[in-house]
């Protein structure tokens, strides 16, 4: 018997499943082909999706909207660039970039967290543009040009190795980090600890009357999301070789909770399904027009106000509702735990 | 007996409002101990000092025997007090047995915080006790906001029972029921005291001389009296300040 | 440097000067806070209603209308577009429980297709009307344009009066009311609908005189709304939510110390200061310099 | 199950354009990429370039196109980042395989898509870019830059000023980044090579609101001469307040080629008046070749040309010579030919440095009058051109 939320991850894990399907199609289909740029584009959008993944960490589960969310994916992307150009390795550079975030976002943490609501909106934008700027000013970090130069290296897994230049290898690879952190994130939800933080998004004030204190449950879906953005960040000087400051702007953290809203705030899998959307909305519309701004505005406005659980909450009460009269569900179709092990599956063989 | 909640000399003042001022008075285990007095008396005010949602200028609060002045609320509550709220205070988007189980998931050994919720099955289990013996097993994967005004009074105190505490506190809790519900409820609190020590605020003075073990009045912001309750009742100085408003 | 010449030339020129800026700042931080305070609502696209209201004056001064008289008339015609705003934008999401969030990334989405809609319909282009008053007046040797002294009069006649409105009037009374406890307003009478619309509009046509009285300034172009928008909201959380002498204490402070630590560090660094400013205070005390109005 | 029915939908259309690419080499249109802020605060920029390009295409194509071959330019929208001009320059390349790319305004941007053109072994150039790491320490085998960089400009404007105010009090004002400081910089080692004394200088924040602030420091300072490198809106803020504060009389303001631009002219108005700047190219250059240009732009977009619209369209005639020279659209022999080409432009003849791959030509000094550029001096393009400092090939 499982209760009403499990079931709700449940049924996002169905559309990861199907998320991942559709992804391992698309690199089968780009892999036949010899496509490069669609195999690209993907791996860039599932790079920001992991950045969307954090945003719907702390605004659909503990209730805190982010503006600046770009700071930490900016770190880690500074951070795995930096190390990349000393020492080509895809383990260290991630290594990296996990320490970095992690003790930054424990300080944006200790400084955002003394606020909530609006404020901490306010708070996450001004330290995001202030970091920003300082980045944007350091010649040793590029200035406001960036660096260039990141070496396209080869990513070993024992025996095996991948080059990140090889499109549907590097996509795969991209594929499983994200969905890694996907499950992941969504398994930590769905334990006591994570139940905390969907609590302090229902009713924070009665939260520390049952215990819990709600400082520490902040701090800790504070730093998750910021080592999540951080790890998302680092493959990012992977794929495209260099980094710029652009990448800690309002522009890239905005695009985030655009991403978000559109695929459904508090779904988890919604922030990946908003992350691919939006990037092909302003492939497409932007070659068209180059009033992007308009459409994707009146989209996400539109969401704000009708669809408040986005895409992903029109589809999925009926997913909810067909698995829970599936009765006895033993192993469902996608666990979490199951998740990693298809895509190192599907990774093996597709190789 | 050592009391299990002992107050001493307990007092805050807002501006220059003294809002709780010299309060001293125990409450002894098993008991029903309810504060009465009229509305602005400091009766919630007080309570907010014990839970930890205010800290005392002065004066002490200790549970079990502990120390406890001024700690925040979820170390009073890991001292085992549990309180309810005057105004509903619910997880209204979760359902009603995640709101059960979320209070209840204390009683988890800490390395399950990192196990899926299903593998707590402490916890799992005093949910389970708890929708039947508040009679909400019916609606546990209902919504707690869109239970009735009742049920949700109900399951306010149910919330505050699971993690099995020692002290109850409980805010006015047939506020704004029907007769029918407030003589259920009646015997519902009636029937905790099997397990835990009760403070009440009520306002239905049938209902606190039906129940009470022991009757603390307060009056503007002090302690005017305390005793069993055919005692307070009948004392003159609070048959001036209270009765005779009432 | 003589230290005549520094505090002739260098520092009471700074400090006028970052009087006038300040007097710009608390203009736009004006609208801002009174629907924050007052509405409870996030109004992220205030800077392009502020761009409407220059560009607006730009149009209409260039066919011919004086800019006396755009004063007038730009404030007023924004108030039909602030009502629709509430309406159409604002009301529907009102009584969502995260009102907060909510209304932020509603009017997000219409910052974004306002400032594209403003490059359409005038070009990407900088443009600048003419300065209504030209010329400079030398003071004790501290030189300050005839406009800009102009722009510190009518900014501190503008905030008299709306703070007369909102504090002394039986109109701001009812607002004031209506922020406070709906339904106790309601049930003294006070029309909340049409006073919460009327509201939003008042904040709006105020962001678009800001507009009118600046853009001889600050110039105009689509970009300009996102200009102000950091400062404005820093001015609107120092000041307190909703309070209006807070937003022109807090406005002037901030400038002036800007305009001041520009002189002994990079200037770069006083957006970080500003910004620390503001990080303290939500830390420090959050309800800001003079408390949210209406409320304890 | 609406979600898949997207998912499906949204994979089907990736790979239905992935098949649709296919490569139709040495045949058929030569397509030229143009990656461009056409939103943002750089659209202005944009539009010149697109301009620019656009009207050499259609004079390309009516005159028989490039060896036989139509031009077809494909334009995206870059807004100013390189993140996205990166995605959309692979776009190009990959999907739309484009024989050449090219409208990349700010330094990260164009240097991020060199990167991405050597490792997609395609060839671009930027006719915006100023900053000199472009050509010299981040060079690229296959980046190009036809116009002018911001030594060439200030070398231009020094020679300029050591004439006509020997000696002078100069005072800097940038705007604070990377590029405002190196172009102040670069100015002021010229300046002083001249004989210039430096009053002081400040950097301002990028998109400052007040320059009023400043203006203190630098009247107590007297200079006879203010050098300013700021851009776009923020000139004209500058400008307007230093007129409306009764400064610019007795005051020099000279500046970067970018910072009074026809986008910004207008606005500025009568405060732009006696602004000089050393730069590539002026609508008034006296010249045929000019003239036609200039009078083609206007009928076509009613506006003049600026630097950015002539070396835009300056750029595809280059492109032209070279692809006609290597007989082919392949990137190495398309690189040797344009490895010292020369070639003509509305502002004269150009000619591509082979060491560092950088655009040399004769370089003007021109004053605002009455609106117009008006030219005051010029300096032949070897004495502007400065040291090849690239090493990588």
């Amino acid at each position: 018997m499982h209760d009403r939320l499990t079931q709700s991850m449940r049924a996002s894990h169905l559309l990861a499943l199907l998320f991942v399907l559709a992804a391992l199609g698309l690199a089968a289909m780009g892999a036949a082909t010899g496509d490069t740029f669609y195999l690209r584009l993907g791996t860039e959008a599932l790079i920001f999706a992991g950045l969307a993944l954090s945003v719907d960490l702390l605004l659909g589960y503990s209730g805190a909207l982010s503006l600046g969310q770009a700071l930490y994916f900016g770190i880690g992307a500074y951070v795995s660039a930096l190390t990349l150009m000393k020492l080509p390795s895809f383990w260290l550079a991630m290594a990296a970039a996990f320490l970095a975030t992690l003790i930054a976002s424990i300080i944006g943490g200790l400084i955002a967290n003394r606020v909530r609501g609006v404020y901490f909106a306010l708070i996450t934008f001004g330290l995001a543009q202030v970091m920003a700027k300082v980045v944007y000013n350091t010649r040793e970090l590029g200035a406001s040009d960036g660096m260039i130069g990141i070496p396209v290296i080869e990513i070993g897994f024992g025996p095996f190795s991948v080059s990140a230049g090889s499109p549907v290898g590097f996509f795969l690879i991209v594929l499983a980090v994200i969905m890694g952190l996907y499950a992941l994130t969504a398994y930590l939800l769905d334990t006591p600890f994570g139940r905390v933080l969907t609590a302090l998004k229902a009713n924070e004030k009665r939260v520390p009357f049952l215990g819990y204190s709600v400082w520490r449950a902040r701090m800790a879906a504070y730093v998750l999301a910021g080592v999540i953005a951080g790890l998302s960040g680092a493959l990012y000087p992977m794929l495209r070789g260099f980094v710029s400051p652009e990448l800690m702007f309002f522009a890239t953290s905005g695009n985030a909770v655009i991403s978000v809203v559109l695929g459904g705030v508090g779904t988890l899998i919604g922030a990946i399904y908003g992350s691919v959307l939006l990037v092909i909305l302003k492939s497409i519309i932007g070659s068209w027009t180059e009033h992007h701004l308009i459409v994707i505005g009146l989209l996400f406005m539109l969401c704000v106000m009708f669809l408040p659980r986005g895409l992903v909450g029109v589809v999925r009460p009926a997913i909810e509702t067909w698995l829970s009269r599936r009765r006895p569900a033993p192993v469902a179709a996608a666990d979490p735990a199951d998740l990693p092990a298809i895509i190192a599956e599907t990774a093996r063989t597709s190789r | 007996m050592k009391p299990v909640l002992d107050i001493r000399d307990l007092g805050i003042s807002f501006g220059g409002l003294k809002a709780v001022d010299q309060v001293s008075f125990q409450a002894q285990r098993h008991r029903i101990t309810t504060v009465i007095g009229p509305n602005g008396a400091g009766k919630s005010t007080l309570f907010n000092l014990i839970s930890g949602a205010l800290k005392p200028h002065r004066g002490q609060v200790l549970i079990d025997g502990v120390d406890m002045t001024g700690a925040a609320p979820e170390r009073t509550k890991a001292a085992g007090l549990s309180r309810s709220f005057q105004i509903t205070s619910l997880f209204p988007e979760l359902t009603v047995a995640e709101n059960l189980r979320l209070a209840a998931q204390v009683l988890e050994p800490t390395g399950r915080a990192f196990l899926p919720v299903g593998r707590s099955t402490q916890a799992l289990a005093r949910t389970g006790q708890m929708l039947e013996r508040f009679q909400l097993a019916h609606k546990r994967d209902d919504l707690a906001g869109n239970l009735s005004h009742g049920d949700q009074r109900r399951l306010e105190i149910a919330v505050c029972l699971a993690s099995e505490p020692k002290i109850l506190l409980l805010d006015e809790p047939t506020q704004g029921m029907s007769h029918g519900d407030t003589a259920q409820t009646a015997r519902l609190v009636r029937s905790l005291t099997d397990d835990v020590t009760i403070l009440l605020i009520e306002h239905d003075i049938g209902l606190v001389m039906d129940l009470s073990d022991h009757v603390v009045v307060m009056h503007q912001g002090r302690k005017l009296a305390e005793g069993p309750p055919d005692l307070v009742r009948a004392d003159p100085a609070v048959q001036a300040a209270y009765f005779g408003h009432a | 440097m003589t230290p005549v010449d520094y505090l002739q030339f260098v520092l009471a020129p700074q400090v006028v000067n970052g009087l006038a800026l300040g007097v710009a700042v608390v203009l736009v931080a004006l609208g801002l806070t009174i629907i924050f305070g007052m509405l409870d609502v996030i109004n992220m696209s205030h800077g392009e209603f502020y761009a409407i209201g220059a560009y607006a004056a730009l149009a209409l001064g260039a066919a011919g209308i004086g800019f006396w008289f755009l004063l007038v008339l730009v404030p007023i015609l924004m108030i039909p577009l602030g009502m629709a705003v509430e309406r159409l934008l604002i009301r529907p999401v009102f009584d969502t429980r995260d009102r907060h969030v909510t209304t932020l990334l509603v009017t997000f989405g219409l910052g974004l297709i306002v400032e594209d809609v403003l490059k359409i319909v005038f070009g990407a282009n900088t443009q600048r009307p003419p300065t209504p008053i030209p010329g400079a007046t030398e003071i004790l040797g501290i030189i300050l344009p005839n406009y800009r002294i102009f722009l510190i009069l009518v900014g501190a006649a503008i905030v008299l009066g709306v703070a007369f409105v909102v504090y002394k009037t039986r109109l701001g009374a009812m607002v004031r009311a209506a922020a406070f406890d709906r339904n106790m307003a309601a049930s003294l009478g006070v029309p909340v609908s049409l006073v919460y619309a009327g509201t939003f509009a008042f904040g709006v046509s105020l962001a678009g005189l800001a507009g009118v009285l600046l853009a001889p300034i600050y110039s105009v172009f689509p970009t300009m709304g996102r200009d102000f928008i950091l400062l404005a909201f820093t001015v609107v959380i120092v000041g307190g939510m909703g309070s209006i002498w807070g937003a022109v204490v807090a406005g002037l402070l901030l400038t002036q110390v800007q305009a001041l630590a520009s002189l002994v560090i990079s200037p770069v660094w006083t957006d970080p200061i500003v910004f620390g400013t503001m990080v303290a205070f939500l830390v420090f005390r959050p309800q800001g310099l003079f408390g949210r109005l209406g409320h304890a | 199950m609406k979600t898949a029915a997207i998912t499906m939908f949204a994979a089907g259309l990736l790979a239905a354009t992935a098949l649709s690419g296919s490569a139709f080499a040495q045949s058929g249109p030569i397509k030229i990429g143009v990656v461009t802020p056409l939103s943002g605060t750089y659209t202005p920029i944009g539009q010149q370039v697109r301009w620019g390009l656009e009207l050499a295409a259609k004079e390309i194509n009516a005159a028989g196109g490039i060896a036989g071959r139509q031009v077809n330019l494909l334009f995206e929208d870059e807004e100013a980042n390189p993140s996205v001009a990166v995605q959309k320059a692979e776009k190009l390349f990959q999907v739309e395989k484009v024989d050449f790319l090219t409208g990349t305004v700010n330094s990260g941007s164009t240097l991020a898509v060199a990167q991405l053109a050597e490792r997609n072994a395609k060839l671009a150039a930027t006719t915006v870019s100023f900053a000199d790491s472009i050509t010299t320490d981040k060079c690229s085998p296959n980046m190009f830059r036809v116009n002018a960089r911001a030594e060439q400009q200030s070398v231009a404007l020094a020679a300029w000023l050591a004439k006509e105010k020997p000696k002078a009090k100069v005072y800097y004002l940038g705007p604070d980044y990377e590029m405002g400081r190196s172009t102040v910089a670069a100015f002021k080692s010229s300046a002083e090579k001249g004989g210039a004394q430096s009053g002081g200088e400040v950097f301002a924040p990028l998109d400052s609101k007040d320059y009023t602030q400043y203006f203190g420091q630098i009247r107590a300072t007297r200079p006879q001469v203010l050098y300013t490198s700021v851009a776009g809106n923020d000139t004209v803020r500058l400008l307007t307040q230093l007129q409306d504060f009764g400064l610019l009389s007795g005051l020099t303001v000279v500046g970067a080629s970018g910072t009074v631009t026809s986008q910004n002219i207008t606005a500025i108005g009568a405060a732009a008046e006696g602004f000089a700047t050393g730069v590539g190219y002026s609508p008034q250059i006296d010249s045929p070749a000019n003239k036609t240009f200039v009078a083609a732009f206007r009928a076509a977009n009613k506006t003049d040309p600026d630097l950015y619209g002539a070396d835009s369209y300056g750029l595809l005639f280059a492109y032209k010579a070279a692809v006609e020279k290597a007989g082919s659209t392949e990137t190495d022999k398309v690189r040797e030919a344009l490895r010292g080409l020369s070639w003509q432009t509305p502002q004269g003849t150009k000619t591509i440095r082979a060491g560092d791959h950088q655009a040399m030509q004769p370089m003007y000094v021109v004053r605002v009058t009455k609106g117009k550029f008006d030219i005051i001096d010029n300096v032949s393009s070897e004495n502007a051109i400065g040291p090849d400092a690239c090493t990588r090939f």
